[in-house]
């Protein structure tokens, strides 16, 4: 038993809070959006957008009106669009409240490996080192494990950093981990997965 | 001063040459400089270094540059959705700096604003920092990124009056600005050229000083992931 | 999420200390956030350093809060039009830091926007490079300045909606978006709110993600000097 | 015999070029806008426009429409607004293709002296240091003496430096002087000033 990625966008939307302007990574992140509530949060598409909608009706799409995975979206009455130089400027600026993004392995301290496998094709980091570095709140959404079954909430990343000591809170498909000194603390276990499970699906360092 | 010429072709007359290095707006497909980049491709402008966030698609946007073997080197923050481009790649035909989206934008804005060196925090302790200066401002380490000035910079938008003033539309803008400033020339092409005053001065996107030539033109502004929902019966 | 407040002095209620750091817009008299400043002077918070182009006349914007000796420190480029801040300065009671006016304008864009630092040409060789870090780039000298990033921004605009998207008119947008910028927290004052959705989202000048507080309200906007021509008969 | 305040500004004026964007300081410079005839300029106001008219008529002056002398004036068809960091942005970047400014001191190696007097009262350098350090050309238009009669054209500035070796070129009442390697070379004289008086009233070096 564990969360679904319906339970894990579910519980990463907890997160947000009123008033918040968020950046939603691509995959499980994108679902977030569908549990966010009564909550007033505004969506950041970092190509320049504040105030991202929902996907259009079939023949309502719009080439112009696009979101950072390059989909067609659609505006509401409190977007504003931008360049990409001041989308950019707010969040290097800690503009945005809260990133939440996936991620293929995170270290105990943070660090953040999500953009590149070396020897695999590398297509670019695209807006992610920007917005770790530069967001309020780094939220990972992931599996706690690959295909192999190996952890991947690590004591030290293997692949190519996105951002250093960047990530604030893990959220898995076993629950909920910060990152505090020293390594992370376990917040709480998904339904039906127990503190043991959850320690022995992790290789990094658990405190407290 | 005239600004507007008649087709992409006569917009770039005399300012093409090899090896040259050109900025360009657009995101993934959208507001992209598709009639500035088909006109370069007939032209045959070999070597060039370009600046874009992405390279376009196999047949379309930058795409169409790679097939000719037309680029030299790409400065980007993402590259997929483009096989040639990986094949070229990967054989060594083509060099590739990647940029952090961010940093890409803010290395045209800089570079068009006179400031050929600013500090960010992104990509500190990452590949992306080899090489760069690191300092530490208030006990926070940040690198050092250059502005960017090319030789030319192309640009797409919504609407435009015949002395430049630039009128975007939507997440068509992009890096269209920034990459407009940094151009020591810039070619717009353009949706519709108004007439002059018809544009409110208090909503032009990009003043006519950074646009030295604009062409209006058709066109296909194709949509590189068509996602929709269904309209649910109430 | 409420933005809207029913008066200035609720706008600041709880932001405002002893020995802060404010960022004003305006240039002049034109644009500035007349009602906000009243509302500093009324809630008395002293030691004030404030980065604004300018420091009002002796009775009106920045002015009055010299009047009430609430200022300690100004970071400006230009404070003529102003007898008791040349008293002040003269006699020691107010520091004053010079700043090229559009090195201050990109150090509150550059702080809004995470850049801690960036080099410029300007004031190289002068007295604005004393102290500063020289570092020459392609052969050129340039200096290095830092961003700025102030406790509060006080802004005014034309027209906002209640998500704080603010959009501003002619001249008077100056100084404004960037101050607002680089506050921790900015609070707007505008001539009117008008309903969310009535603002066309490509011509907002400022999103609302830089505005926490706004208020409405009565503006004087004084003339500071006003020049004319004749209609002559044709 | 030499040239009055209009027609230093007239000479000024044949420095302008069609399609140039402009930078005209206070003093004799904005007379400058008199006399460019046919020629399409787009003046520049720092605070944040490009397209500067005339002042407006009496009772149509705007409080939010003022030139960075604080004057109030009016648009053009062409005219575009933006705040004060994008107005310097221009301006550093080189974008405006020249500045017209009056002088204090000028040096024979373009060094300026414009914004301030020490012991006097100090205003402010506003925005004329980013002007001469970012402007395509600086043109120094001044009396070639000051009221005492003494030199205003250098060898080396006394006054604290708005720019160093920044100026292009320098219009006097007396004459037309270009920057050169080793000091400054005489264009023309002013109608009945003879090249013996221009040297005569010229502390600088003059080459060629």
């Amino acid at each position: 038993m564990a969360w679904d990625r319906n339970q894990m966008a579910a519980r990463a939307a907890q997160e947000l809070e009123d008033g918040m302007y968020v950046n939603l990574g691509i995959g499980i992140p994108t679902l977030v959006a569908n549990y966010v509530g009564d909550k007033d949060i505004t969506l950041q598409s970092e190509n320049g957008m504040l105030g991202m909608g929902p996907f259009p009706f079939e023949g309502e799409e719009d080439p112009d009106l696009i979101n950072a995975g390059k989909q067609t979206i659609t505006e509401l009455d409190r977007t504003a669009y931008f360049d990409s130089a001041t989308s950019f400027g707010m969040i290097r600026g800690g503009k945005i409240a809260a990133a939440i993004l996936g991620a293929m392995e995170v270290a105990e301290n943070g660090d953040l490996a999500n953009w590149m496998i070396p020897g695999k094709l590398v297509k670019g980091m695209g807006g992610a080192m920007d917005l770790v570095a530069g967001v309020g709140r780094v939220i990972v959404v992931m599996d706690h494990t690959n295909k192999a079954g190996e952890s991947k909430v690590l004591r030290e990343c293997t692949l190519p950093l996105t951002g250093k000591s960047v990530v604030d809170r893990i959220i898995t498909n076993l629950g909920v981990l910060d990152v505090v000194p020293g390594g992370l603390k376990i917040v709480e276990c998904a339904e039906g997965v127990t503190e043991e499970e959850l320690r022995a699906a992790t290789e990094a360092t658990i405190v407290g | 001063m005239k600004k507007v010429y008649a087709t992409a072709g006569e917009a770039l007359d005399g300012l093409l040459h090899d090896g040259m290095f050109i900025a360009a707006g657009g995101f993934g497909l959208c507001g992209i400089p598709e009639l500035l980049i088909a006109a370069i491709r007939d032209a045959g402008t070999k070597d060039l270094t370009i600046a874009s966030n992405n390279c376009g698609v196999d047949d379309f946007g930058l795409g169409i540059l790679l097939k000719t073997r037309q680029i030299k080197k790409m400065i980007s923050s993402y590259v997929g959705e483009n096989a040639e481009f990986m094949r070229q790649y990967l054989s060594g035909e083509l060099e590739l700096e990647f940029n952090p989206q961010g940093t890409l934008a803010e290395r045209m804005r800089a570079g068009g604003c006179g400031i050929p060196g600013f500090y960010t925090k992104t990509g500190v302790g990452t590949v992306i920092a080899e090489g760069k200066e690191v300092k530490s401002f208030d006990g926070q380490d940040y690198i050092l990124e250059r502005g960017i000035v090319a030789d030319l910079s192309i640009v797409k938008a919504w609407k435009a009056d015949d002395t430049g003033n630039l009128v975007f539309r939507k997440t068509a803008r992009n890096f269209n600005p920034p990459a407009a400033m940094c151009g020591r020339v810039c070619v717009a092409e353009v949706e519709e050229i108004v007439p002059r005053g018809s544009l409110d001065p208090d909503l032009i996107h990009l003043p006519g000083i950074y646009v030295h030539r604009i062409v209006q033109g058709q066109h296909e502004k194709r949509i590189e992931q068509r996602t929709v929902r269904k309209r649910e019966d109430a």
